[in-house]
Protein backbone atom coordinates (compact mmCIF):
# COMPACT_ATOMS: atom_id res chain seq x y z
CA UNK A 1 0.00 0.00 0.00
CA UNK A 2 1.54 3.24 -1.01
CA UNK A 3 0.63 6.98 0.87
CA UNK A 4 -0.81 9.66 -1.09
CA UNK A 5 1.60 12.38 0.00
CA UNK A 6 1.06 15.78 -1.94
CA UNK A 7 2.90 19.46 -1.40
CA UNK A 8 0.04 21.78 -2.23
CA UNK A 9 0.44 25.36 -3.89
CA UNK A 10 -3.12 26.37 -4.09
CA UNK A 11 -5.53 26.24 -0.95
CA UNK A 12 -7.50 22.34 -1.02
CA UNK A 13 -10.70 21.40 0.81
CA UNK A 14 -10.08 19.46 4.01
CA UNK A 15 -13.26 18.02 3.91
CA UNK A 16 -13.22 16.65 0.17
CA UNK A 17 -9.82 15.02 0.91
CA UNK A 18 -10.99 13.55 4.38
CA UNK A 19 -14.21 12.05 2.36
CA UNK A 20 -12.15 10.45 -0.64
CA UNK A 21 -9.95 8.96 1.62
CA UNK A 22 -12.38 7.95 4.19
CA UNK A 23 -14.66 6.20 1.51
CA UNK A 24 -11.17 4.43 0.00
CA UNK A 25 -10.88 2.52 2.90
CA UNK A 26 -13.31 -0.55 3.16
CA UNK A 27 -11.41 -2.34 4.71
CA UNK A 28 -10.72 0.12 7.85
CA UNK A 29 -12.26 0.56 11.12
CA UNK A 30 -11.04 4.03 11.81
CA UNK A 31 -9.45 6.60 9.91
CA UNK A 32 -7.65 9.52 12.25
CA UNK A 33 -7.50 12.85 10.53
CA UNK A 34 -5.31 15.84 11.76
CA UNK A 35 -6.38 19.14 10.37
CA UNK A 36 -4.10 22.23 10.97
CA UNK A 37 -5.24 25.36 9.79
CA UNK A 38 -4.15 28.94 9.79
CA UNK A 39 -5.69 30.34 12.96
CA UNK A 40 -8.30 33.15 12.68
CA UNK A 41 -7.91 34.90 16.14
CA UNK A 42 -4.71 35.65 17.72
CA UNK A 43 -3.41 33.66 21.14
CA UNK A 44 -3.91 35.82 24.21
CA UNK A 45 -0.98 38.47 23.70
CA UNK A 46 0.12 38.06 20.40
CA UNK A 47 -0.69 40.32 17.24
CA UNK A 48 -3.16 38.97 14.81
CA UNK A 49 -2.03 37.30 12.24
CA UNK A 50 -2.74 38.51 8.60
CA UNK A 51 -0.93 36.11 6.32
CA UNK A 52 1.26 32.86 6.58
CA UNK A 53 3.60 31.83 3.96
CA UNK A 54 5.15 28.55 4.01
CA UNK A 55 8.82 28.21 1.68
CA UNK A 56 9.93 24.96 1.02
CA UNK A 57 12.97 24.07 -0.85
CA UNK A 58 11.57 20.73 -3.92
CA UNK A 59 14.32 19.44 -4.15
CA UNK A 60 14.34 17.84 -0.23
CA UNK A 61 10.49 19.21 0.78
CA UNK A 62 8.54 16.54 -0.60
CA UNK A 63 11.36 13.45 -0.66
CA UNK A 64 11.24 14.31 3.45
CA UNK A 65 7.47 13.89 3.27
CA UNK A 66 7.92 10.70 1.14
CA UNK A 67 10.39 8.74 3.78
CA UNK A 68 8.20 10.33 6.39
CA UNK A 69 5.29 8.33 5.03
CA UNK A 70 7.67 5.14 3.92
CA UNK A 71 8.53 5.58 7.81
CA UNK A 72 4.67 5.87 9.36
CA UNK A 73 3.73 2.72 7.15
CA UNK A 74 6.60 0.34 8.50
CA UNK A 75 5.97 1.65 11.94
CA UNK A 76 2.30 0.71 12.09
CA UNK A 77 -0.20 -1.54 10.31
CA UNK A 78 -2.00 0.79 8.29
CA UNK A 79 -4.52 0.76 5.11
CA UNK A 80 -4.29 3.92 3.66
CA UNK A 81 -2.35 7.02 4.80
CA UNK A 82 -2.29 10.39 3.44
CA UNK A 83 -0.16 13.49 3.41
CA UNK A 84 -1.23 16.58 2.50
CA UNK A 85 0.66 19.81 2.85
CA UNK A 86 0.66 23.66 1.40
CA UNK A 87 3.22 25.71 0.37
CA UNK A 88 3.17 29.50 -0.54
CA UNK A 89 0.69 32.68 1.17
CA UNK A 90 -2.32 31.03 3.22
CA UNK A 91 -5.35 33.65 4.91
CA UNK A 92 -6.77 33.03 8.42
CA UNK A 93 -8.98 29.89 8.10
CA UNK A 94 -7.13 28.14 5.02
CA UNK A 95 -5.78 24.45 5.73
CA UNK A 96 -1.92 23.98 6.26
CA UNK A 97 -1.81 20.30 6.75
CA UNK A 98 -4.08 17.36 6.66
CA UNK A 99 -3.13 14.15 7.73
CA UNK A 100 -5.08 10.85 7.62
CA UNK A 101 -4.00 7.18 8.68
CA UNK A 102 -7.21 4.52 8.33
CA UNK A 103 -6.07 1.08 10.43
CA UNK A 104 -8.58 -1.80 11.59
CA UNK A 105 -6.97 -1.04 14.97
CA UNK A 106 -7.81 2.86 15.73
CA UNK A 107 -4.41 2.74 18.12
CA UNK A 108 -2.35 2.38 14.65
CA UNK A 109 -4.47 5.04 13.07
CA UNK A 110 -4.13 7.27 16.02
CA UNK A 111 -0.51 6.82 16.53
CA UNK A 112 0.91 6.94 13.07
CA UNK A 113 -1.04 10.34 12.35
CA UNK A 114 0.05 11.89 15.83
CA UNK A 115 3.78 10.31 14.23
CA UNK A 116 3.20 12.00 10.84
CA UNK A 117 2.49 15.56 12.75
CA UNK A 118 5.25 15.27 15.41
CA UNK A 119 7.78 14.73 12.30
CA UNK A 120 6.36 17.29 9.69
CA UNK A 121 6.23 20.32 12.69
CA UNK A 122 9.62 19.78 13.58
CA UNK A 123 11.85 17.88 10.81
CA UNK A 124 10.54 18.71 7.45
CA UNK A 125 11.99 21.51 5.12
CA UNK A 126 9.26 24.24 5.66
CA UNK A 127 10.34 27.60 6.24
CA UNK A 128 7.02 29.84 7.95
CA UNK A 129 6.53 33.56 7.93
CA UNK A 130 3.83 35.39 9.31
CA UNK A 131 2.15 39.15 8.41
CA UNK A 132 1.79 40.92 11.18
CA UNK A 133 0.73 44.96 11.10
CA UNK A 134 1.44 44.39 7.11
CA UNK A 135 5.04 43.29 8.21
CA UNK A 136 6.32 39.87 7.75
CA UNK A 137 8.30 38.08 10.04
CA UNK A 138 10.19 34.85 10.05
CA UNK A 139 9.07 32.16 12.55
CA UNK A 140 11.56 30.38 14.80
CA UNK A 141 11.39 26.64 15.42
CA UNK A 142 9.45 25.88 19.06
CA UNK A 143 11.27 24.12 21.50
CA UNK A 144 7.85 21.95 22.01
CA UNK A 145 8.33 20.75 18.68
CA UNK A 146 11.49 18.84 19.41
CA UNK A 147 10.16 17.51 22.83
CA UNK A 148 7.28 16.16 20.80
CA UNK A 149 9.71 14.59 18.41
CA UNK A 150 11.62 12.80 21.49
CA UNK A 151 8.52 11.02 22.04
CA UNK A 152 9.12 8.97 19.43
CA UNK A 153 12.91 7.99 19.55
CA UNK A 154 13.73 4.27 20.35
CA UNK A 155 10.48 3.33 21.02
CA UNK B 1 30.94 28.22 -15.46
CA UNK B 2 28.08 29.43 -13.13
CA UNK B 3 26.90 27.81 -10.09
CA UNK B 4 22.98 28.60 -8.47
CA UNK B 5 23.23 29.68 -5.11
CA UNK B 6 19.56 28.96 -2.96
CA UNK B 7 18.84 31.11 -0.06
CA UNK B 8 15.93 29.35 2.44
CA UNK B 9 13.98 31.49 4.92
CA UNK B 10 15.55 34.59 6.71
CA UNK B 11 18.58 33.69 4.71
CA UNK B 12 16.47 35.10 1.35
CA UNK B 13 16.10 38.52 3.18
CA UNK B 14 19.53 39.03 4.07
CA UNK B 15 21.06 38.08 0.57
CA UNK B 16 18.49 40.50 -0.60
CA UNK B 17 17.06 37.72 -3.28
CA UNK B 18 16.01 33.94 -3.26
CA UNK B 19 18.54 33.04 -5.69
CA UNK B 20 21.69 34.38 -7.11
CA UNK B 21 24.00 32.81 -10.15
CA UNK B 22 27.31 32.95 -9.58
CA UNK B 23 30.26 33.12 -12.45
CA UNK B 24 33.26 31.25 -11.53
CA UNK B 25 36.52 30.72 -13.52
CA UNK B 26 36.47 26.81 -12.68
CA UNK B 27 38.05 24.79 -10.00
CA UNK B 28 36.56 26.45 -7.04
CA UNK B 29 35.34 24.88 -4.01
CA UNK B 30 32.44 26.15 -1.67
CA UNK B 31 35.08 27.91 0.60
CA UNK B 32 35.94 30.11 -2.38
CA UNK B 33 32.54 30.59 -3.51
CA UNK B 34 31.52 32.00 0.32
CA UNK B 35 34.60 34.11 0.36
CA UNK B 36 33.33 36.04 -3.09
CA UNK B 37 30.47 37.03 -1.18
CA UNK B 38 29.76 40.22 0.70
CA UNK B 39 31.42 39.59 4.50
CA UNK B 40 27.71 39.85 6.39
CA UNK B 41 25.94 37.28 4.11
CA UNK B 42 28.80 35.22 4.38
CA UNK B 43 29.25 34.99 7.84
CA UNK B 44 25.66 33.79 8.22
CA UNK B 45 25.92 31.47 5.68
CA UNK B 46 28.78 29.86 7.18
CA UNK B 47 26.64 29.32 10.66
CA UNK B 48 26.77 26.28 12.68
CA UNK B 49 23.11 25.97 12.12
CA UNK B 50 23.27 26.27 8.98
CA UNK B 51 22.77 23.37 6.72
CA UNK B 52 23.96 22.62 2.85
CA UNK B 53 22.88 20.89 0.32
CA UNK B 54 24.60 20.83 -3.15
CA UNK B 55 22.02 19.71 -6.19
CA UNK B 56 19.20 18.71 -3.67
CA UNK B 57 21.89 16.40 -1.52
CA UNK B 58 22.47 17.06 2.34
CA UNK B 59 26.22 17.84 2.92
CA UNK B 60 28.03 16.80 6.09
CA UNK B 61 29.15 19.69 8.23
CA UNK B 62 31.96 20.79 7.20
CA UNK B 63 32.20 19.51 3.75
CA UNK B 64 33.68 21.90 1.07
CA UNK B 65 32.77 19.90 -2.04
CA UNK B 66 34.39 20.99 -5.67
CA UNK B 67 32.24 22.67 -7.64
CA UNK B 68 31.00 21.49 -11.02
CA UNK B 69 29.00 24.17 -13.62
CA UNK B 70 25.68 24.15 -13.08
CA UNK B 71 25.48 23.08 -9.85
CA UNK B 72 23.26 24.29 -7.28
CA UNK B 73 24.04 24.90 -3.98
CA UNK B 74 20.88 25.67 -1.18
CA UNK B 75 21.98 27.11 2.34
CA UNK B 76 19.03 26.18 4.90
CA UNK B 77 18.38 27.85 8.19
CA UNK B 78 16.74 25.86 10.91
CA UNK B 79 13.47 25.03 10.00
CA UNK B 80 10.40 26.56 11.46
CA UNK B 81 8.19 23.22 10.38
CA UNK B 82 5.29 22.82 8.39
CA UNK C 1 -17.64 25.76 25.67
CA UNK C 2 -20.22 22.95 25.46
CA UNK C 3 -19.80 20.15 23.66
CA UNK C 4 -22.12 19.46 20.53
CA UNK C 5 -23.29 15.75 21.91
CA UNK C 6 -25.73 14.13 18.95
CA UNK C 7 -27.27 10.35 18.69
CA UNK C 8 -28.12 9.71 15.39
CA UNK C 9 -30.99 7.17 13.83
CA UNK C 10 -30.15 7.98 10.48
CA UNK C 11 -27.12 8.22 8.31
CA UNK C 12 -24.69 10.73 8.68
CA UNK C 13 -22.40 12.46 6.30
CA UNK C 14 -19.00 12.72 8.06
CA UNK C 15 -17.31 14.99 5.74
CA UNK C 16 -19.76 17.65 5.77
CA UNK C 17 -19.29 17.41 9.67
CA UNK C 18 -15.87 17.33 9.72
CA UNK C 19 -16.29 20.87 7.31
CA UNK C 20 -18.41 22.34 9.31
CA UNK C 21 -16.89 21.64 12.42
CA UNK C 22 -13.38 22.78 11.20
CA UNK C 23 -15.27 25.78 9.75
CA UNK C 24 -16.31 26.78 13.25
CA UNK C 25 -12.60 27.01 14.86
CA UNK C 26 -11.21 29.56 14.28
CA UNK C 27 -9.05 29.54 17.19
CA UNK C 28 -7.73 26.32 16.66
CA UNK C 29 -4.49 25.81 15.29
CA UNK C 30 -4.98 22.11 15.11
CA UNK C 31 -8.13 19.59 14.61
CA UNK C 32 -7.93 15.78 15.12
CA UNK C 33 -10.80 13.75 14.19
CA UNK C 34 -11.88 9.96 14.62
CA UNK C 35 -14.36 8.66 12.24
CA UNK C 36 -15.40 4.66 12.21
CA UNK C 37 -17.23 2.92 9.82
CA UNK C 38 -18.77 0.00 8.98
CA UNK C 39 -15.97 -2.29 7.23
CA UNK C 40 -16.56 -3.13 3.94
CA UNK C 41 -14.60 -6.72 3.94
CA UNK C 42 -13.93 -8.95 6.76
CA UNK C 43 -10.99 -9.73 8.32
CA UNK C 44 -8.34 -12.69 7.64
CA UNK C 45 -10.85 -15.87 8.41
CA UNK C 46 -13.63 -13.54 9.39
CA UNK C 47 -17.16 -14.04 8.21
CA UNK C 48 -18.61 -10.78 6.04
CA UNK C 49 -20.72 -8.51 8.27
CA UNK C 50 -23.63 -7.59 5.88
CA UNK C 51 -25.20 -5.78 8.62
CA UNK C 52 -24.63 -3.72 12.01
CA UNK C 53 -27.05 -2.42 14.49
CA UNK C 54 -26.87 -1.16 17.81
CA UNK C 55 -29.41 -0.59 20.25
CA UNK C 56 -28.95 1.77 22.83
CA UNK C 57 -31.10 2.65 26.12
CA UNK C 58 -31.88 6.05 25.60
CA UNK C 59 -32.30 7.78 29.84
CA UNK C 60 -28.65 6.00 29.78
CA UNK C 61 -26.77 6.24 26.41
CA UNK C 62 -26.78 10.40 25.68
CA UNK C 63 -26.12 11.36 29.32
CA UNK C 64 -23.20 9.09 29.23
CA UNK C 65 -21.89 10.57 25.85
CA UNK C 66 -22.46 13.41 27.12
CA UNK C 67 -20.68 13.07 30.67
CA UNK C 68 -17.93 11.80 28.56
CA UNK C 69 -17.44 14.95 26.92
CA UNK C 70 -18.01 16.58 29.56
CA UNK C 71 -15.08 14.77 31.25
CA UNK C 72 -12.91 15.46 28.15
CA UNK C 73 -13.63 19.17 28.46
CA UNK C 74 -12.27 19.68 31.65
CA UNK C 75 -9.25 17.31 31.31
CA UNK C 76 -7.90 19.33 28.14
CA UNK C 77 -7.76 22.85 26.57
CA UNK C 78 -9.98 22.26 24.08
CA UNK C 79 -12.09 25.49 22.16
CA UNK C 80 -14.09 22.41 20.37
CA UNK C 81 -15.80 18.76 20.82
CA UNK C 82 -17.93 17.16 18.75
CA UNK C 83 -19.19 12.99 19.31
CA UNK C 84 -21.82 11.66 17.26
CA UNK C 85 -22.91 8.31 17.41
CA UNK C 86 -25.03 6.01 15.45
CA UNK C 87 -28.02 3.70 16.28
CA UNK C 88 -29.85 1.47 14.65
CA UNK C 89 -29.12 -0.59 11.47
CA UNK C 90 -26.26 0.10 9.61
CA UNK C 91 -24.78 -1.23 6.41
CA UNK C 92 -20.84 -1.20 5.45
CA UNK C 93 -18.76 1.39 4.55
CA UNK C 94 -21.72 3.44 6.81
CA UNK C 95 -20.02 5.98 9.88
CA UNK C 96 -21.30 4.58 13.46
CA UNK C 97 -18.97 7.20 15.21
CA UNK C 98 -17.00 10.73 14.73
CA UNK C 99 -15.34 12.40 17.14
CA UNK C 100 -13.76 15.66 16.54
CA UNK C 101 -11.61 17.89 18.95
CA UNK C 102 -10.03 21.53 18.64
CA UNK C 103 -7.62 22.68 20.39
CA UNK C 104 -5.24 25.63 20.01
CA UNK C 105 -2.22 22.68 20.94
CA UNK C 106 -2.37 20.03 18.65
CA UNK C 107 -1.40 17.65 21.31
CA UNK C 108 -4.51 18.10 23.48
CA UNK C 109 -6.89 17.20 20.44
CA UNK C 110 -5.15 13.89 20.20
CA UNK C 111 -5.59 13.19 23.34
CA UNK C 112 -9.03 14.47 23.58
CA UNK C 113 -9.86 11.76 20.55
CA UNK C 114 -8.58 9.06 21.89
CA UNK C 115 -9.92 9.34 25.26
CA UNK C 116 -12.88 9.63 23.88
CA UNK C 117 -12.68 7.03 21.59
CA UNK C 118 -11.47 4.30 24.38
CA UNK C 119 -14.32 5.79 26.81
CA UNK C 120 -17.15 5.47 24.02
CA UNK C 121 -15.63 1.93 22.80
CA UNK C 122 -15.37 0.43 26.46
CA UNK C 123 -18.10 2.25 28.60
CA UNK C 124 -20.83 4.00 26.46
CA UNK C 125 -24.43 2.36 26.23
CA UNK C 126 -24.29 0.30 23.42
CA UNK C 127 -25.11 -2.94 22.26
CA UNK C 128 -24.09 -4.11 19.16
CA UNK C 129 -25.09 -7.02 16.42
CA UNK C 130 -23.80 -8.27 13.90
CA UNK C 131 -25.71 -9.72 10.34
CA UNK C 132 -23.40 -13.04 9.39
CA UNK C 133 -24.60 -14.90 7.32
CA UNK C 134 -28.35 -13.60 7.42
CA UNK C 135 -28.04 -14.55 11.17
CA UNK C 136 -28.32 -11.96 13.81
CA UNK C 137 -25.46 -12.32 16.59
CA UNK C 138 -24.55 -10.23 19.45
CA UNK C 139 -21.34 -8.78 19.89
CA UNK C 140 -19.41 -9.26 23.11
CA UNK C 141 -17.13 -6.52 24.76
CA UNK C 142 -13.22 -7.04 23.71
CA UNK C 143 -10.78 -7.40 26.26
CA UNK C 144 -8.57 -4.84 24.59
CA UNK C 145 -11.19 -2.58 25.02
CA UNK C 146 -10.76 -2.55 29.04
CA UNK C 147 -6.82 -2.44 28.27
CA UNK C 148 -7.58 0.94 26.18
CA UNK C 149 -9.26 2.17 29.22
CA UNK C 150 -6.79 1.62 31.76
CA UNK C 151 -4.39 3.68 29.59
CA UNK C 152 -6.41 6.94 31.17
CA UNK C 153 -6.69 5.97 34.79
CA UNK C 154 -4.49 7.55 37.32
CA UNK C 155 -3.44 9.90 34.42
CA UNK D 1 -50.37 -1.06 39.18
CA UNK D 2 -48.01 -1.84 36.53
CA UNK D 3 -44.44 -1.60 35.80
CA UNK D 4 -42.46 -1.61 32.85
CA UNK D 5 -39.26 -4.02 32.35
CA UNK D 6 -36.55 -3.13 29.48
CA UNK D 7 -34.35 -5.62 28.02
CA UNK D 8 -31.39 -5.04 26.53
CA UNK D 9 -29.05 -7.00 24.43
CA UNK D 10 -28.81 -10.76 24.28
CA UNK D 11 -31.70 -10.34 27.04
CA UNK D 12 -34.18 -9.28 24.58
CA UNK D 13 -33.74 -12.50 22.32
CA UNK D 14 -33.59 -13.99 25.79
CA UNK D 15 -36.93 -12.11 27.50
CA UNK D 16 -38.85 -12.42 23.30
CA UNK D 17 -39.63 -9.26 23.68
CA UNK D 18 -37.74 -6.23 24.27
CA UNK D 19 -40.02 -4.27 26.68
CA UNK D 20 -42.52 -6.25 28.91
CA UNK D 21 -45.23 -4.59 30.82
CA UNK D 22 -45.67 -6.46 34.68
CA UNK D 23 -49.17 -6.03 36.49
CA UNK D 24 -48.52 -5.99 40.33
CA UNK D 25 -50.79 -5.94 43.07
CA UNK D 26 -48.82 -2.97 44.79
CA UNK D 27 -46.16 -3.33 47.73
CA UNK D 28 -43.67 -5.46 45.52
CA UNK D 29 -40.02 -5.07 45.28
CA UNK D 30 -37.71 -6.21 42.25
CA UNK D 31 -36.89 -9.25 43.90
CA UNK D 32 -40.96 -10.16 43.75
CA UNK D 33 -40.81 -9.45 40.22
CA UNK D 34 -38.32 -11.42 39.07
CA UNK D 35 -39.65 -14.45 40.68
CA UNK D 36 -42.62 -14.00 39.21
CA UNK D 37 -40.44 -14.25 35.45
CA UNK D 38 -40.20 -17.89 33.66
CA UNK D 39 -36.49 -19.22 35.25
CA UNK D 40 -34.51 -19.21 32.58
CA UNK D 41 -34.78 -15.15 32.14
CA UNK D 42 -34.78 -14.63 35.92
CA UNK D 43 -31.70 -16.32 36.09
CA UNK D 44 -30.12 -14.28 33.24
CA UNK D 45 -31.62 -10.95 34.97
CA UNK D 46 -30.35 -12.03 37.97
CA UNK D 47 -27.05 -12.99 36.73
CA UNK D 48 -23.82 -10.59 37.97
CA UNK D 49 -22.55 -8.79 34.79
CA UNK D 50 -26.24 -7.36 34.24
CA UNK D 51 -26.97 -4.08 35.86
CA UNK D 52 -29.91 -2.58 36.33
CA UNK D 53 -31.36 1.01 35.98
CA UNK D 54 -34.77 2.17 37.31
CA UNK D 55 -36.52 5.30 35.74
CA UNK D 56 -33.02 5.87 34.14
CA UNK D 57 -30.96 5.56 37.11
CA UNK D 58 -28.50 3.06 37.94
CA UNK D 59 -28.64 1.07 40.71
CA UNK D 60 -25.95 -0.58 43.19
CA UNK D 61 -25.32 -4.06 42.62
CA UNK D 62 -27.61 -6.01 45.05
CA UNK D 63 -30.58 -3.61 45.55
CA UNK D 64 -33.69 -4.42 45.93
CA UNK D 65 -36.04 -1.28 45.55
CA UNK D 66 -39.68 -1.06 46.23
CA UNK D 67 -41.50 -0.28 43.26
CA UNK D 68 -44.49 2.44 42.16
CA UNK D 69 -47.02 2.35 39.54
CA UNK D 70 -45.22 3.32 35.99
CA UNK D 71 -41.63 2.59 37.05
CA UNK D 72 -39.89 1.28 34.33
CA UNK D 73 -36.66 -1.21 35.41
CA UNK D 74 -33.97 -1.95 32.42
CA UNK D 75 -32.22 -4.63 32.70
CA UNK D 76 -28.15 -4.30 31.05
CA UNK D 77 -26.03 -6.68 29.87
CA UNK D 78 -22.55 -5.60 29.21
CA UNK D 79 -22.29 -3.64 26.47
CA UNK D 80 -20.39 -3.99 23.68
CA UNK D 81 -19.56 -0.57 23.26
CA UNK D 82 -19.91 2.02 20.35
Amino acid sequence: MGADVRLLDAPFVAEAEIGAFARAQGAAGGVVSFLGQVRVDAGAGKAVVEALELRHYPPLTLPGMRALAGEALARWQLTGLMILHRTGEMLPGDPIVLVCAAARHRRDAFAAADFAMDHLKSESWFWKREKVGGQWRWIEPRPEDHADLSRWQGA
Amino acid sequence: MVVKLVFLGRLEDLAGVGEMAVPLDGGQRLADVLAGLPGPLADALRGPKVKLALNGALLSPGADPALADGDELAFLPPVSGG
